[in-house]
């Protein structure tokens, strides 16, 4: 349950719309189903109050539309983080991606989001309608008379089981108290993986990247991944490759994606949340994060604007990359 | 020739010691304080094993006057380091069956009120196997 | 021994100023390494794109090496630093995937190096010969 | 301050003076010498060869004992501490070496070199401080010129023992200064006294001993000090007419414990 | 589609004895995009150009590639082949069959197979190459020489005499150098002085050129014909412009016991001072470290004689900007430190000396006015020891010394030797050598002269130790020849240091960004062809910052360099290298992530308008890489993301088809 209500947000919006700080609201809106969140631009009071949603199911970073909303706007653009979000902002900041003028951002306090998938785990498909009540979540079903109740703690999503850090790294103004950051168990599932044997780690892998349909989804709402142009949508680029195909691009899309973000991702989760097929791609980047952290010292991307990224960055002691291997060796 | 060869190869695996890298610039023998002791000098026997002329050293007297004090070590300008090549050939010469330079028999001969453990433990180490 | 029958394909990435430099030396001086080896020029180990480290994976070839300035001697002052992050990471990663991580290398050979750069192909063709053929990166997302 | 401290074969015998004075001044400095149980002689000499596994397993059991219990080990005769030293280094750095050892010692486990081993001298400069002896001196030498005899053993090789400048080292005559007395600071006292040669060929030592004694005294010296009993040994038997004493002695008659020890 | 000629050069036997070059030059027929393959003897003869332009012509080439040696030795060639037929020259590509195949691998068979593979990854590159055309940048027609010792100042002359303005910026308060310090000069025995400060007032008069002495350079930016420096002149508290030399000050200066580092602190100087009487600039300097009126304001005694005013304590350093076309390093060497070598008891008694030292002390301006004395006790030595290579030649990993031979000491090492025998015939001199090494014109016959004419004893060996006894030197030695053990009693020691460059060279290197070795000593851009050019464009070597070096050695190189400089000042405009890195403004997102890693700052961003596919307009960063500064290392390219940093000539497209066509 979250400690802020879709009251107190809209109601926040619309003062901001209606004292002319902002000219549009960057926020949550009705999608096909109640657990189908969809970031929406609302330009006046009353689309806010008719579609502005806000429950357990909001997980979307918005950090990312900022790039394309902010500079077609005449005026501010409200934006809702949660603290998460922030990181990502302040990247893409770092970036030069858009205008800090453009955007006024608002923080919102998060208490972590579901996992519509672990719900369907627990309740099955056919889900009509689910709402919030305390600690709980009403779920109700085509197949069932009555909600099914289910513990809001046990459909967590991963990214906010294991959450980095409660405090927004850039706002201007704040709803609800400053968070801290958190000593998280983040990397205890690579640390996991990199104990196994290469040819488990291997099966792991296959068994996780075979599900991959190549949707884009992870790409898409990836605040990283916010390239003019892709390259793999480009046909100079040499690795064009837009569907699947028993080619180059297909297989390691995901290393090069995750290695295109390294040192820029926040690990703020969206690509393992908006995976169609579950396969867990937050380990991914989390390991160029651990690895990065280890080697070259601990480095969270966004927690400040123009922050250096450790991979354009050097220094003359550096490891050799055939030491990186040589590191925890002794657990094979 | 052939056994020479092999000397050569043994002597320079036991010393650890690259005698090729030596410049012929005599330092080894211009510090050595057994000098005047020795037939063969230090800077002889970096040459003489690096060209496998090992036999007349085994035979002399001159490998039982170095006193492993290392000056030539690290005086050495190319690290040849001598020391380690007389050592090695010494340890040739006395590992052979009966070669042993002294024997506990002359020992009391040589010995006074004072002599130091030392000297008697250092010296069987270094004549004897 | 099937290993001994099986040629590996492996690519090197030398950089224009040292390890290029130092292949044309071993050349000079006639120093024998495998044929499988096959040489790419480019003006420095930090023109070097994972992606092409990768492609070369997928399209057969069973080992990559880049071989660079030593740090400190880069032409470019800096080039070869930035290399040797990146391919730390990078490595690493095909590392956690699975990939043997005996099929990457990065090795740093000057110009003067000839001796270095033989004996560096002699040990890495023979390193990725003993692994056999590379399935893994193309079998990665097909479950056999 | 607690150390594992080896003291070899000659000074529980023809050495005594040094091994004792070395426990009292220790005792006056904070540091506890604890000697190892059941120590071996360390075989005097380093048999630099390669091969020569069995005459140095004296020296890695002290290193051991010392490892397991945490503790630097600490040497005060230059022999001694020579060839603990060397045989440390091979073991870290020669890796074929530290297998066949431990192979060879199977029942105490494996040994990599890590104990950290220190002269007596090396004890007073890097764990005490000569600012601390100078601090807890009794008897002021003020006055004393001494001439410090390093010989060979302190301090070559040089790559292994890194003591101190081998061709000038400083570590004596810091000590002595901080005991009050004047350093002689003469060329030779890095020249050997001619060591064991002195059993076969008691004239060629006598020469180098003499040499080293007249290069003392030209410049000065009215004592000679030194940390090696052989050292002791040849200097004295030719025919040094200024005494030859340990470091250890002087030291202890600086802090005020030699007259309780005669007592 | 590209129409792309190969031709597969023999190499004589070079290449054609390992592989099948017919069988090469077919295979490579049916690549795609080959119109034309071939096979000759020797490529890179005037017949096998021909060839080659020929082909272009009949057969309407796009592009070519030659199978043949590294494109080290000679793409250049051949791009002027492909210029002289029409073509753009980096339409070009070679593979390498010779140093990375034919050279390497024994067998036929495989030799052939791979010299194959070659060939058609340099047919796939070149299907992809574009024309390329080098950019210009404008030349500034001025230099800067880094150093004003006999190499900086005989450039500086140099450049100076074919009109070009020069400025020499000098650490010391004089320019000079280690000469001024010479006495005598081998194997003519001129000397230095003489021969050295006409020059040094040649410089000083010469309109064309600005000395900054007590400078250093801080800072350097920009490239080939633009440099921009940055010169720190260190504050003297005396102005420069002012002072007429009188040295009323130096006189009347009550702090004297400062160590006089001209003399290397053999004897004293004041707290201010000249450093020697010929000094260019002639003013003094203060010391800030000796003078009682900068540490503590008591004194000011120097400001009360000036008759000029030219004292001012309130001096600052200064920092002045300059442009240059061309920058020469002529940082120079000195001997090495002999802390690490006190077997020789250097550090021990006063009499033993370093040559330099022994330099001063004949020296008739030095601190014993030329009287050959012990620095100990001012007597005449009788007996004078000389040793060869003190920490020359030492082994690589040795833990004191250097790995080269200093080259210079056997030679001024005869010198001091003679000129002993010659003024003092009691005195008995040693030369304790290794190998006497006299490459050069009359010098072993000056050495041979040392030996016959003045009984100089030069013994094959090398001194062990020295152990100062009373007034006396024991030296312990060996003699080689005589297999000896040598004890000399010695008044006097001289120990020929080995030199290293000056420790100002490497920070500078890491400014210029130009290459050092191991040493310290600066890299040439090729050691035979061009040995006074660094592989940096627009820098430039004089003297010993190149390796150890005589006199005149060091004239001819410093005019080799300023010849070099004086070539490239003498351009209006450069043309630079086309390979470098471009944005594709398009894709670029203006993420900073290449400006970040490129080592030249060659990358600048600018907001730029794009029309989007809704008519809209929409402004963006965007990267622009400056193509003069560029150096194309390739480092933006793949710290960019999108791919919209390429490179030209060596593009992301073109690697991966030589990737795929290795592969294949």
């Amino acid at each position: 349950m979250q400690k802020i209500t879709r009251d107190q947000l809209v109601s926040k919006a619309s003062e901001l719309l209606s004292n002319g700080t902002v000219c549009c609201v960057l926020g949550w809106g009705m999608g096909e189903f109640d657990y189908d969140v969809t970031p929406t631009v609302f330009n006046t009071v009353e689309e806010l109050n008719n579609g502005f949603v806000f429950n357990d199911f909001c997980g979307a970073n918005f950090s990312k539309y900022l790039v394309s909303k902010a500079a077609k706007c005449d005026g501010k653009i409200l934006v809702l983080l949660k603290p998460c979000d922030t990181y990502s902002f302040n990247q893409l900041l770092t970036e030069h991606r858009f205008d800090r003028e453009k955007v006024y951002v608002v923080g919102i306090p998060c208490e972590g989001m579901a996992d519509v998938s672990k719900v369907k785990a627990i309740c099955g498909e056919g889900i009509l309608a689910i709402s919030s009540n305390g600690d709980n979540i009403n779920v109700t079903t085509l197949y069932d008379e009555n909600p099914i109740v289910i513990n809001a703690a046990d459909v967590l999503a991963e990214r906010c089981v294991n959450c980095k850090s409660k405090k927004h790294v850039a706002y201007d103004e704040l709803l609800g108290d400053e968070g801290e950051v958190i000593e998280s168990n983040r990397f205890d599932e690579v640390a996991r993986l990199e104990a196994m044997s290469a040819d488990e780690r291997f099966a792991f892998w296959q068994n996780e990247l075979s599900r991959c349909i190549r949707c884009n989804a992870c790409r898409d709402a990836c605040p990283a991944c916010t390239c003019e142009k892709c390259v793999f949508d480009n046909p100079n680029s040499g690795v064009e490759n837009k569907s699947p195909a028993n080619s180059f691009e297909e297989k390691l899309f995901h290393i090069i994606r995750a290695y295109h973000v390294a040192g820029r991702c926040t690990d703020c989760g969206e690509c393992s949340r908006v995976c169609p097929q579950n396969i867990p791609l937050h380990l991914l980047n989390r390991k160029f994060i651990k690895d990065i952290n280890e080697f070259y010292g601990d480095y969270q991307a966004g927690e400040e604007v123009g922050m250096r990224a450790p991979l354009v960055n050097y220094t003359t002691e550096d490891l050799e990359p055939g030491e990186v291997f040589d590191r925890g060796a002794d657990n094979a | 020739m052939h056994n020479n060869k092999y000397l050569r190869d043994e002597i320079i695996r036991i010393s650890g010691a690259d005698v090729s890298k030596c410049m012929r610039c005599g330092k080894c023998s211009a510090t050595c304080p057994a000098y005047d002791e020795m037939e063969y000098h230090p800077h002889q026997f970096v040459n003489m094993v690096e060209c496998g002329d090992i036999e007349p050293l085994l035979n002399s007297e001159s490998l039982y006057k170095c006193l492993s004090c290392f000056a030539c070590i690290d005086r050495c300008p190319r690290g040849v380091q001598p020391a380690k090549v007389v050592e090695a050939v010494r340890l040739t010469a006395i590992r052979k069956q009966g070669a042993n330079h002294i024997t506990a028999d002359d020992i009391p001969a040589v010995v006074d009120a004072d002599t130091p453990q030392q000297l008697l433990v250092s010296a069987f180490r270094k004549y004897t196997k | 021994m099937q290993v001994n029958e099986y040629k590996p394909l492996i690519v090197a990435f030398c950089c224009n100023w040292c390890s290029y430099a130092g292949a044309d030396l071993a050349g000079n001086n006639r120093l024998a390494y495998p044929a499988d080896v096959k040489i790419i020029r480019v003006p420095c180990s930090c023109r070097v794109n994972p992606m092409f480290i990768l492609r070369a994976f997928q399209r057969g070839a069973d080992g990559v090496i880049i071989c660079g300035c030593h740090p400190g001697d880069c032409h470019y002052t800096s080039g070869n630093y930035y290399t040797r992050r990146r391919m730390a990471a990078l490595f690493s990663m095909l590392d956690y995937l699975g990939i043997e991580k005996e099929r990457t290398r990065v090795e740093w050979v000057s110009a003067a190096e000839g001796a270095k750069f033989a004996a560096t192909m002699n040990d890495f063709a023979k390193t990725v010969a003993s692994l056999g053929e590379n399935k893994r990166l193309e079998d990665l997302r097909c479950k056999k | 301050m607690k150390v594992s401290y080896f003291p070899g074969c000659t000074l529980k015998n023809k050495a005594k003076d040094l091994d004792m004075y070395a426990y009292k001044s220790a005792e006056v400095l904070g540091v506890t010498l604890e000697e190892i149980e059941n120590w071996q002689c360390c075989g005097g000499v380093f048999t630099t060869a390669n091969d020569e596994v069995a005459t140095k397993l004296s020296s890695i059991r002290a290193l051991k004992y010392a490892g397991d219990k945490e503790q630097p080990l600490v040497t005060v005769c230059s022999a001694c501490h020579n060839v603990i030293k060397q045989t440390n280094h091979a073991m870290q750095t020669n890796s074929a070496f530290a297998d066949k050892v431990n192979r060879y010692m199977a029942a105490d486990g494996s040994y990599k070199g890590e104990t950290e081993v220190y002269h007596y001298l090396e004890m007073l400069r890097d764990l005490v401080g000569f600012d601390v002896i100078k601090e807890k001196v009794v008897n002021t030498l003020k006055g004393k010129k001494i001439a410090a005899y390093y010989g060979c053993l302190l301090l070559r090789p040089n790559k292994v023992m890194r003591m101190d400048d081998p061709e000038n080292p400083t570590i004596m005559e810091d000590l002595i200064k901080s005991l009050g007395a004047d350093a002689v600071v003469y060329a030779k006292r890095n020249e050997c006294c001619g060591g064991y040669i002195s059993l076969e060929s008691p004239d060629a030592a006598k020469k180098n001993s003499i040499a080293i004694i007249e290069n003392a005294k030209v410049n000065g010296a009215q004592m000679i000090i030194t940390a090696c009993p052989l050292c002791k040994y040849n200097l004295e038997k030719c025919g040094a007419d200024i005494p030859v004493v340990y470091f250890t002695e002087l030291l202890a008659e600086a802090l005020g414990v030699k007259e309780d020890t005669n007592a | 589609m590209q129409r792309v000629g190969v031709f597969v050069c023999w190499c004589g036997s070079n290449i054609a004895g390992t592989v099948d070059v017919e069988a090469v030059s077919e295979a490579l027929k049916s690549e795609p995009g080959v119109v034309f393959s071939t096979n000759y003897q020797y490529m890179c003869s005037q017949a096998g150009q021909d060839m080659i332009k020929d082909a272009v012509k009949e057969h309407n080439l796009t592009g070519i590639v030659v199978c043949s040696c590294s494109p080290r030795m000679h793409e250049a060639t051949f791009r002027k082949t492909a210029a002289a037929a029409g073509l753009n020259p980096y339409m070009v590509e070679i593979a390498n069959i010779r140093e990375q195949c034919s050279w390497v691998h024994k067998d036929v068979l495989t030799g052939t197979e791979k010299a194959i593979i070659l060939g058609k990854a340099a047919v796939a590159k070149v299907n992809l190459n574009t024309p390329l055309i080098p950019g210009e940048s404008p030349v500034t027609k001025r230099a800067l020489v880094i150093g004003g010792g006999i190499a900086g100042i005989q450039t500086a002359l140099d450049i100076a005499d074919a009109g070009f303005e020069v400025d020499i910026v000098e650490k010391k308060p004089t320019i000079g150098g280690k000469m001024a310090q010479l006495d005598k000069t081998f194997p003519t025995l001129d000397c230095a002085a003489c021969i050295l400060t006409p020059k040094m007032v040649d410089v000083a008069q010469n309109e064309k050129i600005r000395i900054f002495s007590y400078s250093e350079v801080t800072e350097v930016q920009g490239f080939v014909g633009n440099f921009d420096v940055t010169i720190k002149k260190n504050a003297r508290y005396v102005k420069e412009e002012i002072c007429t030399g009188c040295g009323a000050c130096v006189e009347k200066c009550p702090m004297k016991k400062i160590p006089n580092e001209f003399n290397l602190g053999m004897d004293n100087r004041s707290a201010i001072y000249i450093p020697f009487a010929q000094a260019v600039p002639k003013v003094a300097t203060i010391d800030p470290n000796a003078c009682n009126m900068l540490k503590n304001g008591k004194c000011g005694v120097c400001s009360k004689v000036c008759a000029a005013g030219a004292i001012d304590y309130t001096q600052k350093d200064e920092y002045i900007n300059e442009k240059y076309g061309a920058i020469v390093v002529a940082t120079g060497f000195n001997p090495i430190s002999m802390d690490k070598f006190d077997e020789f008891a250097y550090n021990q008694s006063k009499d033993v000396i370093t040559s330099l030292e022994f330099e001063r002390l004949t020296n008739a301006a030095g601190p014993s006015a030329g009287k050959l004395v012990r620095p100990s006790d001012g007597k005449h030595p009788h007996t004078i020891v000389f040793v060869q290579c003190v920490g020359s030649r030492c082994e690589s990993c040795a833990e004191k010394g250097k790995e080269y031979c200093s080259k210079i000491c056997c030679m001024y090492t005869a010198k001091h030797a003679m000129l002993t025998r010659d003024k003092y015939p009691d005195t008995e001199v040693y030369v304790f050598y290794i190998d006497v090494r006299t490459p050069g014109k009359n010098f072993d016959e000056f050495y041979r002269r040392a030996v016959e004419e003045y009984g100089v004893k030069y013994v094959k060996g090398m001194v062990g130790k020295v152990t100062p006894e009373g007034d006396k030197l024991k030296v312990q030695a060996s003699d080689l020849i005589a297999n000896k053990q040598l004890h000399i009693d010695a008044d006097l020691v001289v120990l020929a240091a080995a030199i290293e460059p000056d420790k100002s060279a490497r920070p500078l290197a890491t400014m210029l960004t130009a290459s050092m070795d191991t040493n310290d000593f600066f890299t040439e851009a090729h050691p035979k062809l061009r040995p006074v050019e660094s592989p940096t464009a627009g820098v430039f070597l004089s003297g010993a910052c190149q390796g150890p070096k005589d006199i005149p050695e060091t004239v001819s190189q410093a005019g080799a360099a300023a010849s070099k400089v004086i070539g490239l000042l003498a351009k209006d405009k450069l043309t630079g290298n086309p390979c470098v890195a471009n944005s594709n403004e398009l894709m670029c997102n203006g993420c900073s992530s290449c400006a970040n890693v490129c080592p030249y700052g060659a990358i600048s961003y600018e907001d730029k308008e794009f029309r989007m596919p809704d008519r809209t307009t929409k402004v963006r960063r965007v990267a622009v890489v400056n193509p003069a500064v560029c150096q194309g290392c390739g480092a933006c390219t793949v710290a960019c993301p999108s791919g919209a940093m390429d490179l030209k000539g060596f593009a992301n497209s073109q690697i991966m088809a030589e990737v795929d066509a290795i592969c294949k």
